[in-house]
């Protein structure tokens, strides 16, 4: 199957007042790619997130999604046409249960929102599509519960969940491992290996070891800009990384 | 809504039925009416605040525009049917309500609240001090509607029960719209707008249609008020009104029907209860001073409204703590403040 | 309208407008501060214009008597009312959402009003001018303008200047900066943020009392003031932007101008003219004018 | 204000439970009074509700052989509330006769219900031109005025003073439109023109700007109506304006009706119409003055003449119907034939049910309003609108 790019950022620029947040930077995922986005903090990379998934708009360069241009679309028609986000610090609706989180989630695909007399839960197409994630996602056992009440590293799986039940074509992870102990680290990632195939997936995370591990891809971004790209084993070797990497990280 | 709480909304409305044939007087049955009318105004109001997050500082001026444009589509050569008139009033209110969402919805918390408190208080002052509406004096029904040749609404008890079965059906309504993806996802926006927004839900349209509907069904309730009343006045949209509906919901709970339904009764009747002179005497005169005392108890002891009160004795029998406030919710109010 | 006409309608709009802005100072601060809706705050401003009225009699047999002595009175009151209300109702009112608050400061809204009542009656009261301020100047040749009223556009200015400074130069003015714009801040500095709750709230009452109290004179006093106060007020900290003092003090002249030559302009639809005001105001700033922090 | 004592207070309320019971209020009339007990027209409400007592205690306690009692309700002046307040007397309550009420919104109501109703209502205040036009009815009568009555006396007078150029101010509600139509009818009769007319929102009291635009137009005279708290403030900031002494104050006699004690010495000299002055000096006055005074320590006003000349015109239709206040047409004949001997001088009663009285021209001097003239006798109202003939 052909590495065909599913979303291209070009020349990708914020800026706030004098400051810019992001500057030129350029990017492209390709299915059956994780490619995965480090740097320090503030280096931009949740910006870079909120940019390409239209959450801000941008102040410069241009977003294609699966062969668009989606410059000018709003942040829900981008989710619509396939591009789906987790949040750096979760988002999820606590008061509702996990099921419905889910539910919720796949009901975007399907909003029907004039149809006011069927009940949300008859429709299959949201159920199915949110049973099927929260499986994805292994939060079989937990459906039931008050998504606000479930455990930390639980509810990164919601998140990732939600992010699932959309169907969405590509994937922007803000850092889904933060906060995870070892196992629940371990199962994230299996999990990413799992939805590689037929998705293009950006990853925003710090846990270096994961990142090396998963990444087919790494960007590594530094006050905004993109200082080196390539696959794990050249910036694991890349000397100007390590100088960025050595000279702003204490 | 889980069984206990369909069956205890389903003895009220039976209650309700009730009512005028074992006890009810005249006064009782006017009275009743008064508070199911406003109910519905509760219950449209519940479908923005509790539902969807938007708390609106400006509902009475839907229900008054309901009311206005009942009296004045009636006209003054015979009775109008209230198979069209009705639903004329409630498209009347729901246009007005279409301009001021559409331009409101642009701000957020408690900007929202005072953009909405602004645009009442304009349709206050344009019925207030235009010839249009009888100005400050208000203007009279000629003739009250009919329903065929038979139901005529000059009679109490069919304005009675026909209000009850509009309350009744209004409830129906909104429990089927909540359940609805509609619904989901206006809970979805009242609980996390920005999550939403990124799942794939442009909001806007739905936090219109919310407004569009709240409005038409306060509008709803403000005909009718018209026509029980045969009297509207620009006070019907003053902001005591939209505060004392806002102030219904609160008590009663947010984020249940059944708590409009609730507030709008126990709101009412203490207001009744604190005014009666046979309790007490020449001070019924200072009845604002019981309701005052009672909203404060309230708040104190009640953080989830009265929807909350069998919870709270549950716990208190029990012998633990207080019940832990509302999750999520009407963060969204907050917004603006920080 | 000629020159001079102008000027005048000026000067009435900008006294209007001071005055204004002393009661929706504390009601912004209040509000961007503690995050406390608090919908009591008219009837502060009618408590005061009370007790300009009532203790009047009072601070005469006890002191000597004096409008001066009464208003000195009646600000010390204040603070101490303001400092326990905070401390029996308000205190518990952070943590809870804002309708709880709303539903909360309305019931004291009822409470307030039912007291006025019992205690002071329903009739219309006015107070009177001190002797020394109780001339004109004349302004036209056939206008005058009160000399009372130009001195309470100036004890207005004076109380501006202060409030300004102590946010400016003093410690306290940092520390309500600061839990204006970042409230866990304040605390991680050691500052003891129920205290500072305290004396902000006491603070905004007492100048929500004092404008009632030297707005008796000229604006007599009468049931049902603090509600026409209050609504006016929420339009002008929104318009300034919640919590922002400068915000309060441009929003406050600015409805002053537009109420007063809405009178003037267009004398059929003055009501709605502040309304559209802020409509359009909020409409074109979704957050206000001047947005805090 | 209140000067019931606790044990009547009781005695009322025990008799208002006992009223409950079908077989005593068979033979006692009940009178409803829905007036304002709270709020800014309260003391306005407790005095109409003391001049009607007091006529009906110099009777003995009963009207056309019905003992009275009364219900009270707080009307709050809210005409949202009307409606309502109106069905607790009709339904709750029972009440033979409706009195009330001050605000001219609530009195459309009543007398809106009224109308429906068949049952006898009697205003003893609220002007609204509506109650005694479209919406008049053989069971509706008013001891008060109307509000074109007012306006048009003052018009009258303006010209007469030889007044040619003046502005209008008054707050923007209805009842100001109304007295300000009725003072234009006259003035500009008289050959007077309105140069300006200004408006200040209801219930607002910031009168500055509106001043300032009075010495801009320089006119012959002002013409205002406010009343209440409006009206204190109004005549005060005028004075404190320095426009007292350039163009003379007129206006409706709300401007110094039960305000002069707030007002001072910034009332003196202010010009107002109505159908009541202090110290009138006529025997009739005299007695209710000092009856009234008697009775509840407090010098009366027109208000409590109001009241008092509603229980008067209750007597008359009362005893000519035996009691029975059902028999509209009977009652109607009868006070439309008699005259009435009030404190304000005699008055008779329209064909749209509303009193033809003289009206005063009344200038502020001390603490009183002081007869000036009479500057229409017997003014009648148009009843624009009623069709009862």
């Amino acid at each position: 199957m052909a590495n065909d790019v599913l979303l291209r950022g070009k020349d990708i620029t914020r800026r706030w007042g004098g400051l810019v947040a992001v500057n030129k930077v350029s990017i492209e995922l390709e299915r059956n790619c994780v490619h995965a986005v480090i740097g320090t903090n503030g280096a931009g990379k949740s910006t870079l997130i909120n940019l390409l998934s239209g959450e801000i708009p941008l102040s410069d360069g241009s977003v294609e999604l699966l062969g668009k241009d989606v410059t000018g679309w709003t942040q829900p028609k981008r989710a619509r046409a396939g591009l789906g986000r987790s949040y750096q610090r979760n988002t999820i609706f606590p008061s509702f249960s996990v099921f419905e989180n889910c539910r919720l989630a796949a009901q975007a695909k399907h909003q029907k929102g004039w149809a006011w007399w069927e009940r949300a839960d008859r429709c299959s197409v949201s159920t199915d599509s949110a049973r099927d994630a929260a499986h994805r996602a292994g939060l079989d056992k937990l459906m039931d519960r008050t998504a606000g009440m479930i455990s930390h590293g639980q509810k990164r799986q919601l998140e990732i969940a939600m992010c699932l039940a959309t169907d969405p074509k590509v994937l922007l992870l803000d850092e889904p491992l933060a906060g995870m102990g070892a196992e629940e680290t371990e199962r994230m990632l299996a999990m990413l290996d799992e939805l590689r195939p037929d998705h293009a997936i950006l990853l925003v995370e710090h846990d270096m070891d994961a990142v090396f591990r998963v990444a087919n891809q790494i960007t590594v971004m530094v006050n905004g800009t993109v200082i080196a790209r390539g696959d794990p084993d050249f910036i694991r070797n890349s000397p100007e990384v390590r100088v960025a990497y050595l000279g702003e990280g204490h | 809504m889980d069984k206990s709480k369909g069956i205890f909304v389903a003895l009220v409305f039976m209650a309700l039925a009730l009512y005028p044939f074992v006890g009810g007087g005249g006064y009782g049955i006017d009275i009743v009416t008064k508070i199911m009318i406003y109910a519905i105004l509760a219950l449209s109001l519940e479908l923005l605040v509790g539902t969807t997050g938007l708390v609106c500082f400006g509902q009475a001026a839907f229900f008054g525009i309901g009311a206005y444009a009942a009296v004045l589509f009636s006209g003054e050569q015979g009775a109008a049917s209230i198979l069209w008139l009705l639903p004329a009033s409630m498209l009347a209110a729901a246009v007005y309500a279409l301009a001021v969402g559409a331009l409101s919805l642009r701000t957020r918390g408690v900007y929202f609240i005072m953009v909405t408190l602004a645009f009442a208080q304009m349709a206050y002052f344009v019925v207030h001090d235009t010839p249009l509406g009888g100005g400050t004096d208000g203007i009279y029904l000629y003739f009250r509607p009919t329903l065929g040749e038979k139901l005529k609404f000059d009679e109490p008890l069919v304005m009675y029960l026909f209000s009850l079965g509009t309350l009744v059906f209004v409830f129906g309504f909104l429990t089927v719209l909540l359940n609805s993806r509609f619904g989901r996802a206006l809970a979805g926006i009242r609980v996390n707008e920005q999550r939403m927004r990124g799942t794939g839900f442009t909001t806007y349209p739905y936090k219109l249609a919310a407004f569009v509907i709240s409005g038409g069904l306060a509008g709803l309730g403000g005909a009718l008020f018209a026509i029980k009343d045969g009297f509207v006045n620009p006070e019907l949209m003053s902001w005591h009104l939209s505060g004392a509906a806002l102030m219904m919901i609160i008590l009663g709970g947010l984020g249940h029907l059944r708590g409009a339904l609730i507030g709008a009764f126990a709101f009412l009747l203490l207001q009744e209860f604190f005014k009666a002179e046979a309790i007490f005497g020449e001070f019924a005169k200072h009845w604002h001073l019981g309701m005052g005392i009672v909203i404060i108890a309230a708040v104190a002891v009640l953080p989830r409204g009265l929807v909350g009160l069998p919870e709270v004795l549950r716990k208190r029998l029990a012998g633990s703590g207080g019940g832990e406030s509302r999750i999520g919710g009407l963060k969204s109010a907050q917004g603006g403040a920080k | 309208m000629d020159l001079t006409t102008f000027l005048i309608q000026c000067l009435n709009a900008f006294q209007y407008g001071l005055l204004l802005f002393l009661v929706a100072s504390g009601l912004t601060l209040i509000f961007g501060i503690m995050g406390v809706i608090n919908l009591a705050h008219g009837s502060f401003y009618m408590i005061g214009a009370y007790l300009a009225y009532a203790l009047a009699p009072v601070v005469a047999s006890a002191i000597g008597g004096g409008f001066f002595a009464t208003l000195l009175v009646g600000v010390v009151l204040s603070v101490v009312f303001g400092y326990l209300l905070e401390w029996a109702f308000y205190s518990y009112l952070y943590e809870r959402d804002h309708l709880q608050q709303v539903l909360m400061t309305y019931g004291l809204i009822l409470v307030f009003e039912e007291l006025r009542s019992l205690l002071v009656g329903d009739n219309v009261y006015s107070v009177e001018i001190p002797q020394v301020l109780a001339g004109s100047i004349p302004l036209s040749e056939v206008m005058t303008y009160p000399t009372y009223r130009l001195f309470v556009s100036a004890i207005c200015l004076v109380l501006v200047g202060a409030m300004f400074w102590v946010f400016a130069r003093t410690r306290l003015g940092m520390m309500i900066r600061a839990g204006a714009s970042n409230r866990e801040m304040v605390q991680s500095l050691g500052i003891d943020i129920s205290f500072l709750y305290r004396v902000v709230f006491a603070a905004g009452f007492a100048l929500a009392a004092f404008a009632g109290m030297v707005a008796a004179p000229v604006s007599t006093v009468y049931p049902g003031m603090g509600g026409e106060v209050l609504i006016i007020c929420f339009v002008v900290v929104v318009i300034g932007g919640i919590g922002s003092i400068q915000g309060a003090l441009v929003a406050a002249l600015l409805i002053g101008f537009v109420d007063t030559f809405g009178k003037v302009l267009v004398p059929g639809a003055a009501g709605v003219m502040v309304y559209l005001a802020m409509a359009l105001i909020l409409l074109w700033k979704p957050d206000g004018l001047f947005k805090a922090g | 204000m209140n000067r019931l004592n606790p044990y009547k207070l009781a005695a009322l309320a025990a008799s208002l439970l006992l009223a409950a019971a079908p077989a005593y209020s068979a033979e006692k009339l009940k009178v409803g009074m829905m007036l304002p007990f709270t709020g800014t027209y309260a003391k306005l409400g407790a005095t109409i509700k003391n001049g009607f007592k007091l006529y009906v205690q110099q009777q003995g306690g009963s009207l056309g052989g019905r003992e009275i009692e009364y219900v009270e309700v707080d009307s709050e002046a809210n005409p949202a509330k009307a409606v309502d307040n109106v069905n607790k007397l009709i339904l709750q309550h029972n009440v033979d006769v409706l009195l009330g009420s001050v605000h001219s919104g609530v009195a459309l109501a009543m007398a809106k219900r009224a109308k429906e109703s068949g049952k006898l209502l009697i205003v003893p205040n609220a002007g609204a031109d509506g109650v005694t036009g479209p919406l008049c009815a053989p069971n509706i009568f008013r001891t008060s005025f109307s509000n074109w009555q007012t306006g048009y006396a003052i018009g009258k007078a303006m010209a007469e003073d030889g007044h040619k150029r003046a502005v209008a101010v008054t707050w923007k509600y209805g009842s100001g439109e109304e007295q300000l139509k009725g003072f234009k009818e006259a003035f500009e009769k008289g050959g007077g023109k309105v140069i300006e007319e200004l408006f200040v929102p209801f219930p607002n009291v910031e009168f500055q700007a509106v001043l300032t635009q009075v010495a801009a137009a320089k006119p012959d005279a002002v013409y205002s109506f406010f009343a209440g708290a409006g009206a204190v403030k109004f005549v005060k900031d005028y004075a404190a304006a320095g426009l007292k002494g350039s163009f003379p104050l007129y206006g409706t006699g709300f401007l110094t009706d039960g305000t002069l004690e707030a007002q001072g010495a910034d009332a003196q000299g202010v010009k107002t119409a109505l159908h009541y002055a202090d110290q009138l000096g006529t025997p009739t006055d005299n007695a209710f003055r000092a009856a009234y005074s008697k009775a509840y320590g407090d010098q009366p006003d027109v208000y409590a003449v109001q009241g008092y000349d509603a229980a008067q015109l209750l007597k008359v239709g009362l005893t000519a119907t035996g009691g029975d206040p059902k028999k509209s047409a009977e009652f109607a004949a009868a006070v439309r034939k008699a005259t009435f001997d009030s404190p304000r001088g005699p008055f008779t009663i329209s064909k749209s049910h509303n009193p033809i009285q003289d009206m005063y021209l009344r200038e502020v001097k001390g603490d009183v309003n002081k007869v000036v003239r009479v500057v229409v006798k017997a003014l009648e109202d148009p009843g624009r609108g009623c069709s009862m003939k």
